[in-house]
């Protein structure tokens, strides 16, 4: 066991430097954009640009002439406490306050989708790949993989306006009905569901294809190992080879790529929730580069990258546990 | 999957929002999630709508429709002393939300916060103001630094708040002010959630029997694609969007209730010509490209024809009561007319080479980048119209698009040479010619500018201007603007492209008495606070 | 009567391509008769495999059966329906596979490998299938502690007992061993093969074993069969086949190993008329070490694989390292040839180190001063060259050759090691030559930097039996022909014997023993080393299993 | 010599030409290509105002025009040009920098080694799209900008793959025997290990062009493009800022959508070819499964079929 809490620790380091790496970057990218947010805010709002104002409003979003050394260590003290600063669009809302509700909402509609759809697609890998001469094989990668070809928006809008608009089976956006009240109650979590349908299914029905090569794939190489043909050897029935001894063993790679993916899922459900109004964090960063909100921009993208980090890291402890092999 | 079998079954049944109804359900702002912020003084306007014009109100209301000033927290002003002083009467028995009683000494209060703090003055009256005074309950004296006669719309159009509340705030810039006492018909939050919000009616609202709608409803819809369904499933009541091909997306569904309003709000979009640029200081240039340009084209094919081209004014719609009736002997720069944008710019010395693109004296081909902010579509497909325009008359034009920060800070500092933009709007031309001509705005390239990006100033211009601030008489203000305007065609510091309309849009089921083209009480546009106040206290439940 | 526990006759398999078929199998008959141990060799690509493989129907696409039947209990397996077919395997028959040490599914333990043969082809569950299941771990003299063990915590001879015990699990009438040991190292190879015959006794089941090696065999199959491109060449009691057999290439098997022990066998592998080494050492080794280190937080550990070792080789010498998976032979190999840097210790050149101990780059002198022969023989040549280029490139980088004689030279060297016409050879892809023809180029490329050493790692144990002898031979005439040096590094002492004029024995990475090579042999000081020599001797078996019983003194006598 | 008919290349070439996925993928892929360098030389301008905004296909425009009266097949057709550049470029270079990072750091162990791979994995686990979404807003939009952010959050996945495939070869014989003869490492990456990782290579320079569409027209959508160009990015961004959809016009929003996808899906079967050719047990399996009865077929049990020969 000392082993793999060695492993875990040392996966935990490279992810404080690359935790510490997407900081810097955060820190740097906005910082490197053209124009002044207080004299944009100004612009926005039609303002006369007075020195005064504009440098009392400067002050209290923060924006400093210190050296950047300076701001940079500032910046670093200041996220370690927890504190993401003061959003310049939705001044003075803490940034912390904006992302929170926001980024529950995406980790539900996000999680939720890919987890389903990672499921399903190792089924159907699991399945294809065992039933090699079936209709399943020949028709259902080719469907799939067309379906994904589609740009994602493309059949996202496309659904929304058959499903949501022409036959209203679905919700036109947002997630939950303005008639209930958020909480835990049932007809909150039914409406919460109702609402998350489509977009899941838009975000599963273009995922699920490659879940489903990736797994099929690995099934095949595992198929060809020798424990498989031991296994068939034995007499064992075709499902516990299936599912006991291959499908046990191929999915182990595919955890790292669902890992990976949760990282894409959550910045890419930006077009989910742009086309369906659905209230996370994805369309507000867009709202945030638009407006060159730094803090938000910087506190969005700095909660991504943590959650994809601690997301890698559960997929690590996962591993860890299903895999014998990485705890000696 | 049985759970979505459920919930595809439970929602057939519920296709509109039938609890909806209770209340008003508007569309303003391009929101995700809603950020509980109801401070009117917020410098970066974060503040939810209607906050400044709705839950609080200003002095007075400018009625774009109608041109006037409307009292409504004040009753009347008079300027005194040579206008070095401006006296308001405030209404009397006006009542705060919570009841308390509304005086000058609020009145008198908000501008002090502001005087405190400048970030909260963002179109600086301390720059004019000397002192802000309640004589006495009703009567609030302005006591200005120098003469400026415009200042008035800046402390006419001001929210006031209450200063038994807000003398109590340490730091009015960073106050969310999440539970407002406003004067204003809506002023009680009865529900605040991430993606919905509703405002209930002030119960001491000052004008009896208004408003007549028991709550508005404030849901979030990113895009103006969102906000087309959302009017179209019946979920919005009033909404100030962009529809493309309206008639055919939104009122063909339902032309008894579906309807919208775009009138022209007097101001005007302009192709902004950069005149420290060597070539385009040339006026003859700056004409020939006005000439070169197909409006009409461009209003078509940018605007759906929403609008209409330019006037040589740079003024139209409500403002063309200011139209000098000079006009028809001046130039008429602003219509289509290739010839005489080729024969300009033959006379400036600009030759076409064999391909038909003209060449400046030593060589260089005559081009220029037209500026644009990325993702403003209608400008984008206004400048390409403008880009094959000019290269019909041999001027290469690259339509370069530009993050909104980037584009307003090149326009700030004068690192463009075309643009397409806005200019200087006001309750009279004079604010839109200041920006123009005056150098009082003029910086180097390079410098910000917060107006007169294209950097242009006449001497004689900036003697009307400063002619135009002392006086408040009716009529030397016409003379003043009339000279403008003539000094405007003469020079063309910019080319005026189209009139510029606004958005709006309203469904007539469940409500009525919104303003329109056969009752123009007000623009019917939610975007122009305070004039949506008219709006507010006027709808009425069908 | 027939008391035969399987009947295969007239079996025939194909492999589907894209063109003809291949037959794999081709009328293949023989019967294994209660209670013998008999023996199948042919080596590879020889059908041997598939043809047990065939008999489970696990033979996995592209293969089909194409004809014959293979009657187990007056059954033909062949026609039976596809349930049937699971059934009876494990119950009728049950195999231990090649590759043993993959066999294992990663993720189960032990128990749970065991168990599920149990529950599906028995009644027993819980407490009666954990007691079988530690009654089979204990036959295989495996701790009941393991039975949660996942199968990477265990070695490889521990993997294979494992193997061995599922196999037994239902105490099948025939048990398949398909080359159960090859992988294994010879000490491990002999213990477990002991085992198996011990527990033959004491169980009594039917063995059919499979093997390329035929010596090993013959020291207790009871029948043999030969096979060669699908068809079986010979099938012989092994007495038989022992005293020469009947066909040229049984008889081509035979001889294809000497044994470790005994007199020297004459005529095999030349040695020059007289060894005269010179006194200055062309390569001197100093207490060479290499250490690996796996970092950690809590306890970085540091492996030794070689350990202080220290040597001299002469030139003109062929020097014999000898050691077992994990003594460090292969390292050394490595080191000399500088792919990995040493921990500490020199290297010494022709008496000069030339900064090569320490060096990141190693001097372009060095390298054409010391080459290498690979164990592999396809992984060392480069499949999207031809052989041309592979001897090319050396030489212009070296610019030994001016570029007109280039040609000539590399077809004088191809046809030197026997690759006959050369023109043809050089034109060839690695994949349209056969082992032996590619571990030729390989020595050709050595050699055609005329370097000083040649480090031969294993050059011959990738390859089929019958042609190891003739790949040494190579060795032992260039040797003579151009005056060689060589370090011999394999794992197996008779070859080392007899093509070496020393052996250096290697042991966890330390030096065990070094002497002359016949010395040596004739008499080792080091218990290692005697173990050695005996697991590579005819009648090491006897020695083995005899230890417990009366036949003991009989042999002392 | 390499050119040898029996070279690997050849029968890899041969091996995916006779693939029926792959060369239905390259034959669409070339039409494309095919169609977007005459693009211009066939149609009408496509940013020209030609007719009423939202007419339905016609003789005159046979898919009909745009929310501006542009026509939409001209659209589609110059739309590939940019779209396609820009994918394939970023194809290219997201493999060309895989695998010069990840070449290096497999080849070399060590620090090279430990620094490279530690840059490959914190560029792996930083989210892309909202990094794309900040950089394209920042940098001036156009195709370099696009192919550059595309390059900068595409390439570490290429370069780990690359990377883990160098480590494989690395310990090949093949390569310290080309080490032992003296080769120069460069060459020894480039001549001798660079070749064995072909299909690898183009299959990742196929699966960074489908990214690199679908990323590209995301980002365009988004309007963080340049939507003053035509591509096939803007035409979806114009589409929907038309609203194709809710005016009903079909031909707005199908065609682009549909050539990405046919795009898209021809790539995938390209590498779906190529997956089949570079494994031979597919190939193997396919023939073996082309050959025998369908009812004999079982998993891990061997068909018997006696009267096959």
């Amino acid at each position: 066991m000392n082993q793999s809490l060695n492993y875990l620790l040392r996966r935990l380091g490279f992810y404080f430097i690359a935790a510490w790496a997407a900081l810097t970057l955060n820190f740097f990218i906005p910082r490197l954009m053209p124009g002044d947010p207080a004299a944009i805010i100004f612009a926005r709002f039609r303002g006369k640009l007075k020195p005064e104002a504009i440098n009392a409003l400067r002050e209290t979003f923060g924006l400093t002439d210190e050296p950047l050394l300076g701001q940079y260590w500032s910046y670093l003290k200041s996220i370690l406490q927890g504190d993401l600063g003061i959003s310049i669009a939705y001044f003075p809302e803490p940034v912390t306050n904006i992302i929170s509700s926001a980024l529950l909402w995406t980790i539900f509609l996000a999680g939720f989708s890919l987890i389903i759809s990672f499921s399903l697609g190792t089924l159907l890998g699991t399945i294809i790949a065992w039933k090699r001469s079936g209709k399943l094989d020949s028709t259902l990668p080719p469907v799939l993989a067309f379906v994904g070809a589609f740009p994602y928006f493309w059949l996202a809008m496309v659904a929304l306006y058959i499903f949501g608009f022409e036959l209203s089976w679905f919700p036109l956006g947002h997630a939950y009905g303005d008639d209930v009240t958020p909480g835990f109650n049932m007809p909150f979590i039914l409406s919460a569901l109702y609402h998350a349908a489509l977009p899941a299914l838009t975000m599963i029905l273009v995922s699920l294809g490659g879940w489903m090569l990736s797994m099929r794939n690995i099934m095949i190489t595992t198929l060809g190992t020798d424990y498989i043909s031991f296994a068939h050897a034995k007499g064992l029935s075709s499902r516990l080879i299936m599912l006991r001894y291959a499908a046990r063993n191929a999915i182990l790679p595919n955890f790292t790529g669902f890992g990976m993916a949760l990282g894409f899922v959550l910045s890419g459900a930006l077009l989910t929730e742009i086309i369906f109004s659905y209230p996370g964090q994805g369309y507000l960063l867009l709202q945030a580069v638009r407006a060159q909100d730094f803090p938000l921009m910087q506190g969005l993208f700095m909660t991504i990258t943590f959650a994809v980090l601690a997301a890698n890291w559960m997929v690590d402890i996962a591993v860890l546990f299903f895999d014998p092999r990485t705890r000696k | 999957m049985v759970a979505f079998g459920l919930i595809v079954f439970n929602g057939c049944k519920n296709k509109e929002n039938q609890n909806a109804r209770r209340g008003l359900i508007i569309f303003q702002e391009s929101q995700i999630s809603w950020v509980r912020n109801f401070n009117p003084l917020s410098p970066a306007g974060a503040a939810r709508w209607p906050t400044s014009a709705g839950i609080y109100e200003p002095l007075f209301i400018y009625n774009s429709m109608s041109g006037e000033y409307v009292p409504w927290l004040a009753l009347d002003y008079k300027w005194d002393k040579g206008n070095k002083v401006l006296e308001m009467l405030i209404r009397d028995g006006v009542k705060w939300s919570d009841g308390e009683p509304f005086s000058a000494e609020d009145v008198a209060f908000t501008f002090n916060v502001k005087r405190k703090h400048r970030a909260l003055d963002t179109r600086d009256s301390w720059g004019y103001l000397k002192e802000v005074i309640a004589m006495s309950d009703t009567i609030v004296k302005f006591e200005f630094k120098r003469i400026y006669v415009p200042g008035f719309d800046a402390l006419a159009t001001q929210s006031i708040v209450a200063k038994h509340i807000w003398d109590k705030i340490d730091d009015p810039v960073k106050y969310s002010n999440p539970n407002p006492v406003g004067t204003g018909p809506y002023t009680e939050i009865i529900r605040f959630d991430s993606q919905l919000w509703e405002l209930g009616k002030n119960p001491n609202y000052w004008q009896k029997g208004k408003p007549h709608i028991n709550k508005l409803i404030f849901p979030t819809y990113p895009s103006n694609e969102q906000v087309t369904l959302a009017l179209l499933s019946g979920n919005l009541d009033w909404a100030g969007a962009f529809i493309p091909a309206v008639d055919r997306v939104f009122v063909s569904k339902d032309t008894e209730h579906h309807k919208y309003w775009f009138p022209l709000t007097g101001h005007t979009t302009f192709l902004h010509t950069n005149t420290q640029d060597p070539i385009l200081s040339d006026v003859r240039v700056r004409k020939a490209i006005s000439y070169a340009i197909d409006r009409e084209l461009v209003v078509k094919v940018g605007m759906y024809n929403y609008t209409e081209p330019a006037h040589v004014s740079g003024v139209s719609g409500p403002m063309s009561k200011w139209h000098s009736p000079y006009l028809n002997q001046r130039e008429d720069w602003t219509v289509y007319d290739p010839v005489k944008a080729n024969m300009l710019l033959n006379d400036a010395g600009f030759n076409k080479d064999e391909t038909g693109l003209r060449h400046t004296q030593d060589g260089h081909l005559l081009e220029f980048d037209i500026i644009i902010v990325s993702g403003w579509s209608d400008w984008i497909r206004s400048a390409q119209v403008v880009s094959q325009n000019l290269k019909n008359v041999g001027i290469k034009a690259k339509v370069k698009t530009y993050d909104f920060g980037a584009w307003i800070s090149r326009m700030q500092k004068g690192e463009f040479e075309l643009a397409i933009g806005w200019a200087e709007k006001g309750t009279t031309p004079y604010a839109l010619y200041r920006g123009m001509m005056s150098s009082e705005y003029l910086q180097p390239i390079g410098e910000t500018a917060d107006v007169n990006w294209h950097r242009f100033s006449v001497a004689s211009a900036d003697s009307l201007f400063r002619e135009y601030e002392r006086t408040s008489d009716q009529n030397e203000i016409t003379e003043i603007i009339y000279k403008l305007q003539h000094l405007f065609i003469e020079h063309a510091p910019s080319v005026p492209l189209f009139a510029e309309p606004s958005w709006a849009e309203c469904n007539t089921k469940y409500f009525k008495n919104f303003p329109s083209a056969e009752n123009p009480y007000a623009t019917l546009s939610p975007n122009y606070a305070p004039e949506n106040l008219f709006v507010l206290v006027n709808v009425q439940n069908r | 009567m027939n008391n035969s526990v399987i009947s295969i006759q007239n079996l025939c398999v194909n492999y589907i391509t894209p063109g003809d078929p291949v037959k794999a199998v081709n009328d293949v008959s023989f019967e294994i008769q209660q209670g013998e141990i008999f023996g199948l060799v042919g080596e590879s690509g020889s059908g041997k495999s598939t043809v047990v493989q065939a008999v489970l129907r696990t033979l996995p696409p592209p293969a089909v059966i194409t004809g014959g039947k293979v009657i187990i209990n007056n059954k033909d397996i062949l026609s039976i329906s596809n349930t049937e077919v699971l059934q009876y395997r494990w119950k009728q028959i049950s195999i231990v596979m090649q590759s043993a040490l993959n066999a294992l599914n990663p993720v189960l333990t032990v128990r749970e490998q065991i168990e599920d043969v149990l529950k599906e082809h028995s009644d027993l569950k819980g407490k009666a299938a954990e007691d079988r299941t530690k009654e089979l771990l204990s036959l295989i003299d495996i701790d009941v502690s393991r039975l949660d063990s996942y199968p990477h915590q265990l070695s490889g001879g521990m993997r294979q007992r494992v193997v061995i015990a599922i196999a037994l699990a239902l105490m099948p009438p025939l048990i398949i061993m398909d080359e159960p040991t090859t992988a294994l190292d010879v000490i491990v190879e002999r213990e477990i093969l002991a085992k198996i015959i011990e527990l033959r006794k004491e169980l009594g089941f039917t063995i059919l074993f499979i093997t390329h090696d035929l010596n090993l065999l013959l020291e207790f199959a009871d029948r043999v069969a030969i096979m060669k491109n699908g068809r079986l060449v010979e099938l012989d009691k092994a007495q038989k086949i022992r005293s020469g057999g009947k066909h040229d290439y049984t008889q081509k098997l035979i001889r294809s190993l000497p044994s470790a022990s005994g007199p020297r066998e004459k005529g095999l592998l030349p040695k020059p008329k007289s060894l005269v080494l010179g006194d200055q050492p062309i390569l001197e080794v100093q207490n060479l070490s290499k250490s690996f280190y796996d970092s950690g937080i809590f306890n970085p550990m540091s492996i030794d694989v070689v350990n202080n070792v220290s040597f001299q080789v002469f030139p003109g010498e062929i020097i014999g390292l000898v050691g077992e998976s994990g003594s460090g032979k292969s390292t050394i190999a490595k080191l000399i040839t500088r792919l990995i840097r040493p921990t500490s210790g020199d290297i010494f050149l022709k008496g000069s180190n030339l900064k090569i101990s320490e060096a990141r780059r190693v001097p372009l002198e060095y390298r054409k001063q010391v080459q290498m022969v690979f164990q592999d023989p396809f992984g060392s040549l480069n499949s999207v060259h031809t052989v041309y280029h592979h001897l090319a490139r050396p030489l212009l980088r070296h610019q030994l050759i001016p570029e007109q004689k280039l040609f000539d030279y590399i077809i004088e060297m191809l046809e030197t090691v026997g690759l006959r016409p050369g023109t043809t050879f050089a034109e060839k892809f690695p994949h349209e030559m056969s082992g032996g023809e590619r571990q030729r180029v390989a020595i050709a490329r050595a050699l055609s930097l005329s370097p000083d050493l040649i480090i031969a790692d294993e050059p011959t144990s990738m390859l089929d039996v019958s042609i190891r002898m003739e790949i040494l031979e190579i060795f032992a005439r260039m040797r003579i022909e151009k005056n060689l040096t060589i370090v011999f590094i394999t794992h197996d002492l008779a070859s080392a014997r007899y093509l070496a004029d020393r052996i250096i024995v290697l042991q966890h990475g330390s030096i065990v023993e070094e002497g002359i090579a016949e010395d040596l042999i004739q008499s080792p000081k080091e218990e290692y080393t005697k173990q050695l020599i005996k697991a590579a001797s005819p009648g090491w078996l006897k020695s083995l299993s005899f230890n417990n019983t009366k036949e003991k003194d009989v042999n002392h006598v | 010599m390499d050119n040898n008919q029996d070279s690997i290349f050849t029968r890899w070439i041969i091996g995916i030409l006779r693939n029926r996925k792959a060369i239905t993928g390259v034959v669409i892929i070339f039409l494309f290509i095919f169609l977007a360098a005459l693009g211009p030389f066939i149609t009408q301008d496509p940013t020209a105002f030609l007719s009423t905004p939202l007419s339905p296909p016609s003789w005159e425009h046979w898919l009909g025009t745009n929310g501006q009266g542009q026509d939409v097949l001209a659209q589609t057709i110059s739309g590939a040009r940019q779209t396609l550049l820009v994918g394939f470029t970023t194809g290219i270079m997201v493999v060309l920098i895989g695998a010069l990072i990840g070449g290096i750091s497999g080849y070399y162990s060590g620090r090279i080694d430990d620094f490279l791979s530690l840059l490959i994995n914190v560029f792996l686990v930083m989210p892309g799209l909202p990094l794309m979404v900040i950089l394209a807003s920042w940098l001036p939009p156009g195709p370099a900008t696009l192919t550059g952010v595309l390059v900068l959050t595409g390439w570490a996945w290429n370069a780990r793959v690359i990377r883990s495939q160098m480590m494989t070869f690395r310990s090949r014989d093949f390569v310290s025997a080309a080490i032992v003869s003296g080769e120069h490492n460069i060459r020894i990456i480039v001549l001798e290990i660079m070749p064995r990782m072909l299909s690898l290579l183009a299959s990742s320079f196929i699966g960074a062009s489908i990214y690199a569409i679908g990323a590209q027209v995301g980002l365009e959508f988004l309007g963080l493009g340049d939507v003053s160009t035509v591509t096939w990015g803007t035409n979806l961004y114009w589409a929907s800022n038309d609203m194709a959809l809710l005016t009903g016009s079909w031909w707005n929003f199908v065609p682009t959508g549909l050539s990405i996808a046919i795009v898209s899906f021809a790539l995938t079967l390209i590498n779906f070819g190529i997956d089949e050719v570079t494994n031979p047990r597919l190939i193997a399996e396919r023939v073996w499964r082309e050959k025998i009865p369908i009812d004999t077929v079982v998993n891990g049990i061997t068909p018997v079929v006696k009267d096959h020969e």
